[in-house]
Parts: C-alpha cells; sequence; structure tokens
C-alpha cells in the first residue's frame, strides 16, 4: 500500500454511524422543532459529517500524503466562490 | 466619422470621456515603454560576431518595482471607477426625481410607455409609441427596462449608457442629456436575426418643446 | 491486518522518476479526475441552489412528491454498497481472492438495486405527472396543487433541477457498475494479487465517491 | 555540432512490431497524437478563417453578393447574399470553431501532448490510451459541430456564448437542431478535455525525470501545468451548463426560461465562470511556449524564473473570481460588479510582470532573430496592447459605452490572434524539426511573419476605433444607421486587410506543407536549445528515451560563463554536479 501501513479502520463501525446519521437525518427532517433555517443548517452538517466519514475512512484520505488532501480540496473553494457570488443576485 | 469618442450629450459623457482620457494615458505610457523597450532592444542587443549574452537570472529589485507600480495604478484605477460606478450603476443610484420612462423590449423594436401629463407612469393618461425615444434636456430620465423575449441591450452612444434588458428582471438606468438633437439607439445584445435593425430615433427636447409634444400626444395625436 | 509487504510493488509511484506524490499513477489520475466530477456537480448542485433560492415561488415540501422513505432506503443501500466495496478492497489487500471476487459482486447487486429503485421511483413520478418539464396538467400531482399542499410556481424549476442532478447521479452509479463488472470478471479470472490490485482501489474511489455525492444529493434535495 | 551532444544517450533500438493503424490512427504515443491534434486543429483553424472572411464580406460590402457565395444553400445566401440567419451563423460558429476547435486544441491538444512528456524526460504520457481517447472525443466533437452547419434550419445562432433564452428556444432563435448539435458537441468537447488535463497533471507531478526538480521544469510546462488544472475544473462546468441548455432545449426544463422561475443570468455565470479560466487556457500555453523561445533567442537565461513561476500560478488562482466582468452591464449586482472590477484590476498585474520579464531576458542578450524569436517578439508585442485595452473595460464606466461594441472585438483579437496564434507559429515553427525531422523554410517564415504583422495591425487596430464610436457587436448591416454609416469606409478598409492577412496565411500552409516532404533535413539541435527534447534524435522516436536522463540544472543555462557553448543541456552533467537523491525505497 501506500508509504505508511496503517491499521485498516474499522469498516463496521464507520457503515453503523453512518447508518445512524441517516436515519437521524430523516427524522430531523421531519419533526419540526426548530426554525427552518436552522434546521438546514443542521442537516447541511449532519450530510458533511456523513461525507467526511466516507472520504476519510472508506477513500483512505485519512492515511493518505497531505499534497494529496490538499490536491482533493482545491475544487471546494471554486464551488463555494460561485454559488456565494450568483446568491448575491437575489439580495439585489 | 470621427476618430474619437461620439458626441458628448449627456452628464456620464463627460466623466466617462475623462476616464477614458486617463487610461489611454495611462495605457499610452506603458505601451510606448514596452514598444519602443522592444524595438530598442532588438536593435541594440541583435547578435553581431563576438557578442556574448549577459548571464543573469534576474534582478528582484526590478521585479519589485514593475510588480509595484501596475499593481497601485491599476488599484488607484479601480477606487476611481468604482466611485464612478456607483453613481452611474450603484444600488440606490437612481435620482428619485427622474422622469420614468417604461422601454420594453422584444424582437426586433422597442415600445416606449411615456407617462402623460401626470407625469407618472402606470396611470390611464400613459401612451405608448414604437421605436422613438423622447427625453427632455437637462432632466434625470429613469429607464424602466423590461425585454419580452431575449436579452436586448439598451444603448445610447451619445449618452454613454448601455443596460441589458433582461426577460424576467426590470432593470432601471438613469441618464441626464445635456444636448439637444436627434440621435440614434441600437441594440447592443445579439438578440436574434433581426438585431441589426432594432433602431430608436431618440430626440431629446427643451423643456418647452417637450412639454408640447407631451400635450400633442395625450391629445392622441400619435405618430 | 497491516498490508503485507509486496517485492515488484507496482503500486508504488513509477520508479525512474523524480518524487511527485507517493501515489501511483492510477490512484494519482483518479483523484484528478474526481476533481472535476466535483466542479461538475457543482454546476448542477449550484444551479439546484441558486434557482431555489431564487425562485419566485414556494418549494415543495420534502415528501410531498418525492417518497422520502423509499429514498431512505436507497441511501442505506448505496452505503452498503460502500461498506461493501471497501470489505473487497480489505479483502485483496490482505490477498483473499475470492473474498475479493464476492464482495465485489455484493457491490454490483447492491449498486444495481439502487438503480433500479432510482428507475422505478423515476417511472412512478412521472406517472403521477411530476417530469423534467414541470408538472403535467390533469395529473395526480395537479390534485395536489388544488390541495393546496404544493405551488405549481416553482413546478417547472423543481422537475428540472430534480431529474437533472439525480438523473446524472444514476448515470454516474450505472457507469460504476459497469466498471464494477469488469473489475469483478477480472478478479475472477484472477486478475488482482495481493501485490498488485490497482484496479480495486482505483474502481473503489470512484465508487466512494459517487456515494458521497448522493449523501449530499440526499440531504439537499430531499430532506431540505 | 558541439561536443555535448555526442554525450546524448542513443534512442532506443527495440524492433516495433505496430500495425500501420496502431502506429498512426489508434496510436497511443504522445507524439503521434499531438500530430493527429495539430493536422486536425490546423483544418478547423482555416474554416474558421473562411467564415472569417465571409463576415468581413458581408461587413465591407453589405448586401452584395459575395463571391463565390452561390455554393451556399438559397435559405442561407440567395445568389450568394448573405442573410441575417445565416450572418449570425458565421459570428456563431467562426467564434466557437477558433475558440473551442482551433486554438484551445492547438495549444493545448498539439503542444501539451507533444511537449509534456519530452520536456519533463518521460517515456510516454501516464495514461496513454485515455490520451488516445481524448484526441478521438475531440474528432467526434468536431465532426458533430461541423455537421451543424448541414442539420436542417442551420448551425447555432446564438453567439459562440450562446446566451439564454435565445439559445434556449428555436422558435426565437430560428435553429434546433443546430443548437442540439452545439450543445453535444461542447459535452464531448470538454470530456475529451478533461480526458487530457486528468493525464497531463498525472504526467507532470509523477514522471518527471530524475533531477526534474518542480523549479527546474521549463516555464511552457509550467504554464501546460497549470492550463490543465485550469481547464479540468472549469471544462466540467461548461458541461453541465451545455446539458442543462440541452435540456431546455429538449426535454423543456426550464433552467433559463424566465417565465417558469428559471434565471437568464445563471447561464451567463455558468458560461463565464467557465469561460474566464477558459480564456487563459487559450494565452497560458502561448505564453510558456514565447518564454522558452524567447530564452533561447536571446541566449541568455529567462529573466526571474521564480517570478513568472508565481505569476503563472497567481493567474491560475485570480482567474477563477473575475469572471463577472464580462456581465457590468447584464443586469447583475451592481455591488458584485465592484468587486468583479477590482479582482480584474489585480489580474492584469502578473501579465505585466510576465511582460517585463519577456523583455528583461531580451535586455543586454545576444538576440538571434529567427523565425519563432521574430514570432515570440511579435507575441509581446501585440499581446501587450490587448493586455492595455483590457484595463479600458475592467474600469466599469468605460465599459457601459465600449461593452458589446467592437472595442471587445478589437481586444480579443489583439489577445487570441496577436497572443495565442502568433505563439502558435513560433512553437509549431521551433517544433516542426522534432515532429518530422525537417526545418521549415526560414525566409518564407520571416515574409509570413511581417506581413501577418503587418495586415493583422490594420485590420484589428481601427477596430478600436469603430469601438469608441459606439459601434456594436453581431451587427449583419452598420449602415442601418445613421452614425455608422460615416464609419462604412473603415469597415470597408479592414475588410480588405482581412482579406490580404488571409491570404498571407497561404504563405504558412505552403510553407508547412511544403518542409513535410521536402523540408531541409534538421540537425539533431537546430535551436541550440537546453531542453531535454533535444537530446533525442529528430523525428523523436517511439518510447522517447531508452533509459529517462537525469537533470542536472535548470532549463535556462544559456551563455553560462565559461562554458564552451552559450548553452548547456539539462541533462548534461558538470564536474561539481550532484547527482540527484534517489526515489525513497518503499517504506512498509
Amino acid at each position: 500500500m501506500a508509504t505508511t501501513a496503517h491499521k485498516a479502520p474499522n469498516y463496521i463501525l464507520i457503515w453503523a454511524y453512518l447508518f445512524g446519521l441517516t436515519v437521524l437525518e430523516v427524522l430531523f427532517a421531519f419533526e419540526m422543532p426548530i426554525s427552518r433555517n436552522l434546521k438546514i443548517l443542521v442537516l447541511l452538517g449532519l450530510a458533511v459529517w456523513k461525507a467526511l466519514l466516507v472520504a476519510l475512512f472508506f477513500m483512505h484520505l485519512k492515511f493518505e500524503s497531505r499534497y494529496l488532501r490538499l490536491m482533493v480540496l482545491v475544487p471546494l473553494p471554486l464551488a463555494a466562490i460561485f454559488i456565494l457570488a450568483v446568491i448575491t443576485e437575489h439580495v439585489w | 466619422m470621427s476618430w474619437w469618442l461620439p458626441l458628448k450629450a449627456s452628464t456620464f459623457a463627460g466623466e466617462i470621456d475623462g476616464l477614458f482620457t486617463a487610461v489611454l494615458i495611462i495605457t499610452g505610457i506603458a505601451f510606448v515603454v514596452v514598444e519602443f523597450g522592444l524595438v530598442w532592444f532588438s536593435l541594440k542587443y541583435r547578435s553581431r560576431p563576438g557578442r556574448a549574452a549577459y548571464y543573469t537570472h534576474g534582478n528582484t529589485k526590478a521585479e519589485i518595482i514593475w510588480t509595484a507600480i501596475p499593481a497601485v495604478t491599476v488599484v488607484a484605477l479601480g477606487l476611481i471607477s468604482n466611485h464612478y460606478w456607483k453613481q452611474m450603476k450603484g444600488r440606490d443610484s437612481v435620482p428619485a426625481d427622474s422622469y420614468p420612462i417604461g422601454v420594453h423590449a422584444k424582437q426586433f423594436e422597442w415600445q416606449y410607455t411615456y407617462p402623460g401629463p401626470d407625469g407618472k407612469l402606470g396611470t390611464t393618461d400613459d401612451y405608448t409609441i414604437r421605436n422613438q425615444l423622447h427625453v427632455p434636456v437637462n432632466r434625470n430620465v429613469v429607464v424602466i427596462l423590461t425585454s419580452e423575449d431575449v436579452i436586448h441591450s439598451f444603448f445610447v452612444p451619445v449618452f454613454r449608457v448601455k443596460q441589458d434588458a433582461v426577460p424576467g428582471l426590470t432593470i432601471r438606468a438613469w441618464f441626464n442629456a445635456t444636448v439637444p438633437g436627434e440621435y440614434e439607439l441600437g441594440c447592443a445584445e445579439l438578440c436574434g436575426m433581426g438585431h441589426y435593425k432594432m433602431r430608436t430615433r431618440v430626440t431629446v427636447h427643451t423643456q418647452v418643446d417637450f412639454d408640447a409634444w407631451v400635450k400633442t400626444q395625450a391629445q392622441g395625436g400619435s405618430e | 491486518m497491516t498490508h503485507a509487504t509486496a517485492t515488484l510493488d507496482q503500486m508504488r509511484p513509477p520508479v525512474p522518476a523524480e518524487p511527485g506524490l507517493p501515489i501511483y499513477n492510477n490512484k494519482l489520475g483518479m483523484w484528478v479526475f474526481l476533481a472535476s466530477e466535483v466542479m461538475f456537480f457543482t454546476g448542477l448542485i449550484g444551479a439546484y441552489v441558486i434557482l431555489r433560492f431564487g425562485a419566485p415561488g414556494e418549494w415543495a415540501k420534502p415528501n410531498v412528491v418525492l417518497n422520502v422513505p423509499l429514498t431512505g432506503i436507497n441511501t442505506f443501500i448505496l452505503i452498503c454498497s460502500s461498506v461493501s466495496m471497501v470489505k473487497a478492497f480489505a479483502a485483496i489487500s490482505a490477498g483473499d481472492r475470492k473474498g475479493l471476487s464476492r464482495w465485489l459482486l455484493a457491490t454490483i447487486l447492491l449498486g444495481a438495486t439502487f438503480v433500479s429503485v432510482q428507475g422505478v421511483e423515476y417511472w412512478k413520478l412521472v406517472h403521477e405527472g411530476f417530469t423534467p418539464a414541470g408538472f403535467t396538467a390533469g395529473s395526480h400531482i395537479t390534485e395536489l396543487v388544488a390541495q393546496g399542499k404544493l405551488s405549481d410556481v416553482t413546478g417547472g424549476l423543481y422537475g428540472s433541477t430534480f431529474f437533472t442532478m439525480t438523473g446524472f447521479h444514476g448515470f454516474h452509479v450505472t457507469c460504476g457498475v459497469i466498471c464494477l463488472i469488469y473489475v469483478w470478471l477480472k478478479s475472477l479470472r484472477g486478475g488482482y494479487t495481493q501485490q498488485d490490485y490497482r484496479g480495486v482501489e482505483v474502481i473503489g474511489l470512484y465508487w466512494h465517491f459517487v456515494d458521497l455525492v448522493w449523501i449530499i444529493l440526499f440531504t439537499i434535495v430531499y430532506l431540505i | 555540432m558541439s561536443s555535448l551532444a555526442a554525450a546524448a544517450p542513443r534512442a532506443p533500438t527495440h524492433h516495433d512490431d505496430r500495425t500501420f493503424v496502431q502506429k498512426y490512427i489508434f496510436s497511443t504515443d504522445h507524439k503521434i497524437i499531438g500530430i493527429q491534434f495539430l493536422f486536425l486543429s490546423l483544418l478547423f483553424l482555416f474554416l474558421g478563417g473562411v467564415l472569417a472572411m465571409q463576415i468581413r464580406w458581408q461587413l465591407g460590402f453589405p448586401g452584395q453578393p459575395m463571391p463565390g457565395g452561390g455554393i451556399l444553400p438559397e435559405t442561407m445566401a440567395p445568389g450568394g447574399v448573405i442573410l441575417p440567419e445565416y450572418y449570425i451563423q458565421l459570428v456563431t460558429m467562426h467564434g466557437t470553431f477558433m475558440v473551442f476547435f482551433a486554438i484551445m486544441p492547438l495549444l493545448v491538444g498539439v503542444f501539451a501532448n507533444f511537449l509534456i512528456p519530452l520536456k519533463i524526460g518521460a517515456h510516454d504520457m501516464a495514461f496513454p490510451r485515455i490520451n488516445m481517447a481524448s484526441f478521438w472525443t475531440a474528432f467526434l466533437a468536431g465532426a458533430v459541430m461541423f455537421a451543424s452547419f448541414f442539420v436542417p434550419n442551420g448551425a447555432a445562432r446564438a453567439g459562440w456564448t450562446m446566451y439564454a433564452p435565445l439559445s434556449a428556444r428555436p422558435d426565437l432563435s430560428g435553429a434546433d437542431y443546430g443548437q442540439i448539435c452545439w450543445c453535444i458537441s461542447i459535452v464531448l468537447l470538454g470530456l475529451s478535455s478533461i480526458l487530457g488535463s486528468l493525464n497531463y497533471i498525472t504526467t507532470i507531478i509523477n514522471l518527471r525525470a530524475p533531477g526534474m526538480t518542480w523549479f527546474r521544469m521549463p516555464l511552457s510546462v509550467w504554464c501546460l501545468f497549470v492550463t490543465a488544472i485550469l481547464g479540468l475544473l472549469a471544462l466540467p462546468v461548461l458541461s453541465g451548463a451545455a446539458i442543462m441548455l440541452l435540456f431546455d432545449q429538449t426535454l423543456g426544463t426550464h433552467f433559463f426560461d424566465p417565465g417558469a422561475g428559471g434565471q437568464v443570468l445563471l447561464w451567463q455565470h455558468l458560461f463565464w465562470f467557465f469561460g474566464h479560466p477558459e480564456v487563459y487556457i487559450l494565452i497560458l500555453p502561448g505564453m510558456g511556449m514565447v518564454s522558452d523561445i524567447i530564452a533561447n533567442g536571446s541566449r541568455k537565461p529567462i529573466f526571474g524564473y521564480h517570478s513568472m513561476v508565481f505569476a503563472i500560478v497567481g493567474i491560475g488562482f485570480l482567474g477563477w473570481i473575475v469572471w463577472g466582468h464580462h456581465m457590468f452591464m447584464s443586469g447583475m449586482n451592481p455591488t458584485l460588479g465592484s468587486t468583479f472590477m477590482v479582482t480584474t484590476m489585480i489580474i492584469a498585474v502578473p501579465s505585466a510582470i510576465k511582460v517585463f520579464n519577456w523583455m528583461g531576458t531580451m535586455w543586454r542578450g545576444n538576440l538571434h532573430f529567427h523565425v519563432p524569436m521574430l514570432n515570440a517578439v511579435g507575441f509581446v508585442a501585440m499581446f501587450v496592447i490587448g493586455g492595455l485595452s483590457g484595463v479600458f473595460m475592467a474600469a466599469t464606466p468605460i465599459d457601459m459605452h465600449i461593452h458589446d461594441t467592437y472595442f471587445i472585438v478589437a481586444h480579443l483579437h489583439y489577445v487570441l490572434f496577436g497572443g495565442s496564434l502568433f505563439a502558435l507559429f513560433a512553437g509549431i515553427t521551433y517544433w516542426f524539426p522534432k515532429m518530422f525531422g525537417k526545418m521549415m523554410n526560414e525566409p518564407i517564415g520571416k515574409i509570413h511573419f511581417w506581413l501577418t504583422m503587418l495586415f493583422f495591425n490594420l485590420v484589428f487596430f481601427p477596430m478600436h476605433i469603430l469601438g469608441m464610436a459606439g459601434h456594436m457587436r453581431r451587427i449583419y448591416d452598420p449602415t442601418q444607421y445613421e452614425w455608422l454609416k460615416g464609419y462604412q469606409p473603415m469597415n470597408h478598409f479592414i475588410t480588405l486587410a482581412a482579406f490580404a492577412l488571409f491570404a498571407t496565411q497561404f504563405l504558412f500552409i505552403w510553407n508547412f506543407v511544403w518542409s513535410l516532404f521536402k523540408g531541409r533535413k534538421a540537425e539533431q539541435n537546430p535551436w541550440r536549445d537546453n531542453g531535454l527534447e533535444w537530446t533525442l534524435p529528430n523525428p523523436a522516436p517511439h518510447g522517447n528515451w531508452e533509459k529517462v536522463p537525469t537533470v542536472y540544472r535548470g532549463p535556462y543555462e544559456y551563455s553560462l560563463p565559461g562554458a564552451p557553448d552559450d548553452w548547456y543541456p539539462q541533462s548534461s552533467k558538470l564536474p561539481n554536479d550532484r547527482e540527484p537523491a534517489p526515489a525513497p525505497a518503499p517504506a512498509h
């Protein structure tokens, strides 16, 4: 494998996390205890958390060189720049 | 045919032409420096027998100088432009007392809706004319641009004003005509087959003529 | 279990070269390709977010048009396929070729199930009147509008964005399944050994990426 | 030929058992693929030129039958007289072919493919088969776009920028199949470009020869690396946008349909978010080649290598936050306009740094004006004008007057024709011996350069004047307007100069084709250049080196004090040169 030998992460635990988070998300989406904006933030947070779990453990980013991690992050600010800039069109 | 910008017929024209001249001077200097530098170096350092090139990898001081100077120049230009930009197109740049004219662009013609004698748009005495823009002189006029089908662009060269008419949006653009006379307006954004013939006759009346014209229009004397 | 040392190490960057990134070419190539895929979905999801933010009417509530419980199970299936993919990868890195083939087969079946469930959902939605071009008149969905549970002002946008995003994600999953079948067949022929299982890792990266995109899509399309 | 070249490693002599088809049609050799791109793109460049001549005819002689126009179908040009619908197709297709199928493949398809493995010392690209797929996808995209002329109702007609809703509604534009062909072709080109960029990035990162550290790479490779990154991240957004436009045209979706809540400005944002990195894709490889050629022509190291690299990388970052300057007048949020105006002003600085560094390279050099050097200096001279006219547009109040006028047309042609095309003339002439083993003719090359320089300026400089007068873009017949009637003599003059410019290009075509067969046999290192590619015989064999060379110094060691010649190849070892550190042993 790549440079550093690493103990394979406990995939079943990650699977349990993902399953739990998905159920949590679905439940959370339909209980309406809080304001809409906070709900969106929480749901996005859960989604990002699950995405990070997949990326770090399933795609082994956690054990890769930091240059690769940096390279993988490059497109994200571009996406953010595009969406934030175009959204201001409606905050005329 | 003139080798310079068209007639200055609006308050914008003075400022824009001034800025144009300033940028022309700055870029002119850069142009002369670079082009004559290239020609001079090409002649002075061309290969002759026994000539050896001077071995150097660069000079950081020179780099700093020709990074700083362009950076300062462009940022200064940026700030000046932003000052005028806020006045001309800024969010609340349209003067309150502007004379409103509804401009509706559709494929290959412009429809101008005038407020009529009561001076307010949307009242019963409004009237609409095709391809004729009449504005009073020395008065702020706001053009309320809407489009029916595709993107058109309201462009009067002598007023130096341009604003796209976007279907689905209502965009307001203002100007203040200063020289009475007959001018022309054209569509500046490709809008299909007849893009080239979306021509409007722009007439800038003195205030007296304008009131008379409004009165004649109000009595249904449509053109 | 650590990964056994390898003699003819195919899984290291090419030898006679200046050290670049410490990963072999195929993996670097896949990560670079995934960066371009992120930009592709930026275009689609960005358009969705912008259109929704500036939508003239009120956007459809979750679970009114789209069946969230069914899609929740579908999401779970895709997560399982991600897990089985990583199990396949762990199997071959420990040298277990039969385990690799079995887990790959599991991944293929789960992936195919996901796509078919998605296909059935599309077919049902279109029949209910929810199409890429918006709400078709006189269908079940227009009754929902009549009952006031849904505003049809944003119907056109809702249909366009939903079908384009999830459609292209489904397309990427289908391509993934086809590649997995190729890798699976090659694994049956003993194409992958403990020394060289690059193909498995590269297709694994693609598969996890497609799962990651779905995790984000599921939240912003179905739940918000 | 000095003693140094003798030490170069010999080419591989292994037996080459590939059939003709494998070797030339479906080749996976990066050099053959580069040459395939060269022939395909030169064809489309010529087609773009022919379209441009028809545009100029209509503007110079409005409404008069075009000589040779008889072959055009009646619906487009009855009796040779160009109709408005056909004129807008000409404008759209001229832009599309030139940008997507001529300049971009010529710069990225040809020179990235051909130069990267040779200049960094690799046997071939990281993924040869994907590289071949990239060419054939581009070929298919070109075929689909070319076919769109012959579909019912003719080709797409909404400008190469395809602004919605004109592009999304066949009833408004009059072209249905043409628009669909445009979208499909652009999606295919996007795929081809992504496959290519993927290859270039992996090759440059992982396959550099031992000793070829990041700061020993020639600037042409640095430029191609940043171009590949821009291409990799920008093209998918265009593919996504083209797919949305395709669905709007075919499936009836409402992305850009204002009636159903769609946003018209969304297309412009998506297009120009791709568009500005695209225009840097069109200029950066040219800048890289010109840097190499000017250093070679001046027999002097490039001035400020590190600041050039930072300028290239700077352009790579800033290129992503300036796209709004195409939309100042489009109804975009004015505060956003201010932001884009400031970032656009800042992006002028890296280009200024590069121009001054090129001049610094020529300063106190030993200038050999071979044809590539002439074209390279021509590039710098013309690119400066293009860059400076860009400052006028960045100043938003001035842009209010000159947006969508011929001032913009002048600017883009000064950077694309005066910039990229002059760099291409230089690049093709410079690496022609490495591609085909023969030299291009020197006198014809010089005549071609001076005539092109003359007529190029006669055609495009007056367009600044037209733009200042307010002459709008894409106008079928300017004599409709009183104030433009006065400028008709200038349009007439520009048309005549354009015909002369087009005729001059036959000199290049003649020189290119004639030298392919009868050119003078090229020696090992005709330009006495330090690059690794010149340690190989001409034309370079399959697989390049048998053993990858080791690199001991940067690419620009010209006129090294105390060296026998005024050039010093990267791969020849001086007594006090250290061997590069061996690659790290496998850690586990």
